[in-house]
């Protein structure tokens, strides 16, 4: 057991990976000796060298496309793109390439690929930099997408994507790379499509991921000091994506509402949103409500910034008023 | 050159077996017997068969939607591929892809592809994999002279450049990316030029000479084999056709129609294999005899091969997960 | 008043614009002399010349970057993707400069711009020439998105597009091009955020985008048979929405359903679903429905393509399931 | 070199303007008082007022995330910018912005851009819009090296060279992309290099040297302004800080800062100023006085000015539509 912060268990979790088998490889903008924008992935340069650690020129789409490339021949790239708001750049090698690449092969071909982005706001980093576009890729048939909350999920979650055969986005809330945690290191890697109640409640279903599943948290607390007792899902996976877990709750608590960082129209949320109204209807006692971050690019000043994103009186507000 | 007959020999048949399976799929094509976009390599057969001429079995290769040639050359089987071309359940892709994605990883071919540019990319992760691993095999990744205006050409060389990966880059220059001629799209004549914005080789062949091109591709792949990096080779040639099947392509001047006609590969080949007795008349007429019946059979295989059950659409998505059918 | 075709109606919609306005130009690969890939712009070269309809090379990114350097600086730029597949191309162009340069900066810029993309399965191109991608671009803060399904809208919604002030992408679908109507060629540009019945029924509401309009009508016509009146709803434009409309209907029919040729997962289906979720929840005796593609790259042997798409049965049986 | 005294005392101030701004601006970070990223412009003044010095008040620029200098060199109002900085109401863009995306469309600043390489297609759109409306304007894209091994430079450079447009693209060699040092990101020394491939003039200068800065800019206008097209000018500078405050930029050798500190291009400007006589040692520090009180005026705006509203956040979307306010 070892406490460690999120950005300690991915950098872990790739090391335990890279040293059980050489075909894992990490490369990126930074990702050697700088040890990436971020300090990920510090260090590994120095254990692993510099042919499994790699620098690239400034090249989304070739970083991408390499990946595609090598995963399709023996080896298991792991890709960090410094921030998701690049993917934009990248999005033709993995939408078109790496996401459709098996199915139009006719099953052919593996792609045992991870792509590593971190997203969301809170770094006064403005529009360019601070979004959460996970609904996208989860939107997307042949990728699969990890969105962890917590340390622990961060490291099984990894292990699991580095193991898996097929392209997996895995997506890094930059203000949860210091929560922390004590961690097993030997610990199974974690099952993709098995959300996890990170707090159990008979009133009210919560539904959030990322940054959210904390400030969730902290809104069951002070639900709970007025009576209200909400349960807190986080589905850590976007795809697989673990429906019955949630459905399970609503039938408990005939209410929900569901919490992320995107921008609401077209978000993910609204697809979990539209999941419950096919499927949870008859259970449901109140309307499906999202509580998201607003329909606007991220501001760049501060005060506009964390208005931008739900706080934790928004969550208790929104929940109260289903009540 | 150091070419057995054999060799010659084998490299004749490739080129007359892609001749081949182009005017038929052209035929089927105009007959509906095949669906979809059909891109077809007529004339351009020189580029593929004397790249892959100089290729090992285990090497790769990247394509492009004008795939059919690439992959007949690094030896995929005629019959799965114009199975696929139906989009029937013995296609190389089960129907799934059809035309533009025909792919064969036992053979290398990491896949036709609809993304002009895309191959490029692929390319550069083959070869980063080869050379990690230590295999010393290569990738050759064909593509148009329409694509190398893309920005994945340009990261690709750059990247193939830096990390000097075993890739052989051979722009397909055909003069046209559909209906645009190349003084159109780029302000060069050489594409062959652009290496120097890599620090690698760039060179130009005769692409309507297999053997030019052929010895281009062999110092080319013993530099990537030798871990000296990438080489550019832009061989010029021509695409007969239309860019695809049912464009009259009335963009294309005759006079130059006919002028490339005149140095079409094939029976630029055969004067070659006749004039040096490598082969005579009637040895030369039974190996068309054989492709033509290869064809045939490979037609008749399409044919009489089953369509994909419904229930197949879910699978192939993912090594484990499958989705639910309608 | 002229009939038209779609394709006809889309023509004619830029070439008046380009008559009345000579900042109005189009570019775009092969739009030229050659008239586009489906032939869209065919004769317009002639009357426009090359300065006003202008062949590019195949540089998708380019394209659309040009499109918003040229808005910012006056011109009236109409750029043509080949398909929509190919905004992965451009993605950074279109979310990260077009959609967000006004908002970061502060409103001190215009950006009249129009981007067409054909889409849709249909015509056996596979995976990557045959995508719905509208879920992407509605999700943009600062992107409008309009998608007609007929001849007439499409006519007017481009004229209001070319006119609009800021980026708008236009979406066509493939198998439309051929639909036509008569069409008044001085009618009024149609206004964005109002959807249009396209049937009135008081029974059950379908939603529905692009051919699936005209499929549900058809789904319609044989419930009518069976005695369910539909009312079948198009939104015409995916931002602005119009949910007015549909909640308006949704009070009278209590019924729901959302029939689009997305993939199903993270669909704007979805998002449709989660407004009604939200918003019409009270008025519901039922599920809220989505009836989309499959969860599946798009397949090319023509009898699995035609299987990914929702069919006219698929719909009928759909509703009939509901009552 | 045709160059007045009065434009040589204006390129002075420009250069001294943007150092004030940016010495105070890592103050003002390190104080905590800027959020966000700071990438600072600090040796590389020469570049931005070299260039700008050649343009005419309506012509445009296209800038990147280390885009105060180009801003400053182009007219922008350091008050308004630092006000920007600190996400104030008063700033350039209101607050939504900040340092990576100061605009002033009046000035033809066409914005800074978080995004690498996005600033290269921007600018091949407004000198298409130029060229079409026959404006006579001309269109100056800044950019860095690493940005050269983004698909934009090479889609950017390819377009406006065929289509002739009037884009001067400036690299701003300093070296490194964060960490990369410019030999590890490509193959080539001279970024100028890659104008081969576009088939337009590539020119290397000295981009610490304030003249040789100037000299080439004029050239290259004049050849936009010609109708002559493009021009790819790679100005040899250095990043003396770190790539972003905060950033203590350990990858650098000492040796390397050492020397290229010796190169820093103020200096060399005012000793020429002074070595010929335009400028006396009292009139210079007249001059400097008046920029420093003009920051220190800029930081008082910026401190002073009130925060946005928290309505504002859903203002300036669209034209016409304004969201709901949370
Ligand atoms: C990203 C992308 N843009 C556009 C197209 C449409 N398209 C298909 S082939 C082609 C022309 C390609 O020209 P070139 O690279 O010269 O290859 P050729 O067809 O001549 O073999 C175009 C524009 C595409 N498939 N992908
Ligand atoms: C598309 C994209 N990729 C990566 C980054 C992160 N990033 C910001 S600046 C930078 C380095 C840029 O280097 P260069 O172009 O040489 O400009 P310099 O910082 O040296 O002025 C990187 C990698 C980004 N902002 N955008
Ligand atoms: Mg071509
Ligand atoms: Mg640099």
């Amino acid at each position: 057991m070892k406490t460690m912060s999120m950005m300690e268990a991915i950098r872990e979790a790739m090391s335990k990976k890279m040293r059980e088998d050489e075909n894992v490889i990490l490369f990126g903008e930074d990702v050697g000796a700088f040890g990436g924008c971020f300090g990920v992935s510090a260090g590994m340069f120095d254990e692993f060298g510099p042919e499994r650690v790699r620098d690239t020129p400034i090249s989304e789409g070739v970083i991408v496309g390499t990946a595609v490339g090598a995963a399709a021949t023996g080896l298991r790239p792991i890709a960090e793109l410094m921030f998701v708001d690049f993917v934009t750049v990248g999005m033709d090698q993995l939408v078109n390439q790496a996401a459709k690449m098996r199915y139009m092969f006719g099953g052919k071909i593996n792609l045992p690929m991870v792509v590593r982005m971190p997203l969301g706001a809170g770094i006064s980093a403005a529009a360019q930099h601070s979004q959460s576009l996970e609904a996208w890729v989860a939107h997307v048939p042949g990728l699969k997408v990890v969105y962890p909350s917590t340390a622990k999920d961060a490291y099984g979650l990894l292990l699991k994507a580095i193991e898996d055969e097929n392209p997996v986005i895995f997506l890094e809330h930059k203000l949860l790379y210091g929560v922390s945690e004590e961690i097993d290191e030997n610990m199974k890697p974690i099952e993709f499509g098995v959300a996890d109640i990170k707090r159990a409640g008979s009133d009210v279903t919560i539904v959030a991921t990322g940054k959210m599943v904390h400030d969730s948290l902290a809104a069951a607390k002070i639900l709970s000091e007025g009576g209200i007792e909400a349960e807190v899902i986080d589905p850590r996976t976007l795809f697989p994506f673990d429906k019955k877990t949630i459905l399970n709750s609503i039938e408990k608590t005939n209410k929900v509402i569901i919490v992320t960082e995107e921008n609401k129209r077209g978000s993910f949320a609204g697809e979990i949103a539209a999941i419950i109204g096919e499927e949870g209807f008859d259970h449901l006692d109140a309307p499906i409500l999202r509580l998201c971050a607003m329909d606007t690019p991220v501001p760049f000043s501060p005060i506009l910034e964390k208005y931008y994103v739900p706080s934790v009186e928004d969550i208790v507000s929104a929940v109260k008023r289903m009540f | 050159m150091d070419l057995t007959n054999d060799k010659i020999i084998q490299m004749y048949k490739t080129m007359k077996r892609i001749r081949e399976f182009e005017t038929n799929a052209s035929t089927l094509f105009a007959e509906g017997r095949i669906p979809g976009f059909v891109h077809l390599y007529i004339g351009e057969e020189a580029v593929a068969t004397g790249i892959c001429a100089g290729l090992n079995d285990d090497d790769y290769i990247t394509s492009t939607h004008r795939g059919h040639g690439h992959i007949v050359a690094k030896g995929g089987d005629t019959k799965y591929m114009m199975a696929e071309l139906y989009g029937k359940e013995t296609g190389y892709c089960k129907g799934k892809g059809g035309s533009m994605h025909i792919a064969d990883a036992t053979k290398g071919i990491l896949g036709a592809n609809g993304i002009v540019g895309a191959g490029h990319n692929i390319a550069v992760g083959a070869g980063l994999s080869a050379k990690y691993r230590k295999s010393g095999q290569v990738c050759a990744c064909f593509f148009g002279d329409g694509s190398t205006n893309q920005g994945t050409f340009h990261e690709s060389l750059n990247l193939a450049s830096v990390w000097k990966l075993p890739v052989v880059f051979v722009c397909e220059n055909n003069l046209y990316g559909i209906s645009m001629h190349q003084s159109r799209h780029q302000a060069i004549q050489d594409v062959a030029d652009r290496a120097v914005s890599y620090n690698i080789p760039g060179v130009v062949v005769d692409g309507n000479d297999i053997f030019a091109v052929y010895e281009a591709a062999v110092e080319a792949i013993a530099r990537a084999r030798n871990g000296q990096g990438p080489t550019l080779i832009e061989c010029k040639t021509y695409r007969q056709k239309g860019h695809f099947e049912g464009d009259p392509a009335n963009y294309k001047p005759s006079e130059e129609v006919l002028e490339w006609m005149s140095k079409d590969p094939i029976p630029r080949a055969v004067a070659y294999i006749l004039d040096n007795g490598i082969l005579n008349k009637e040895e030369l007429e039974r190996i068309d005899q054989e492709i033509i019946k290869e064809i045939e059979d490979a037609i008749k295989f399409a044919e009489e091969s089953p369509l994909p059950s419904l229930e197949s659409i879910v699978e192939d998505i993912y090594t484990d997960i499958v989705e639910e059918v309608r």
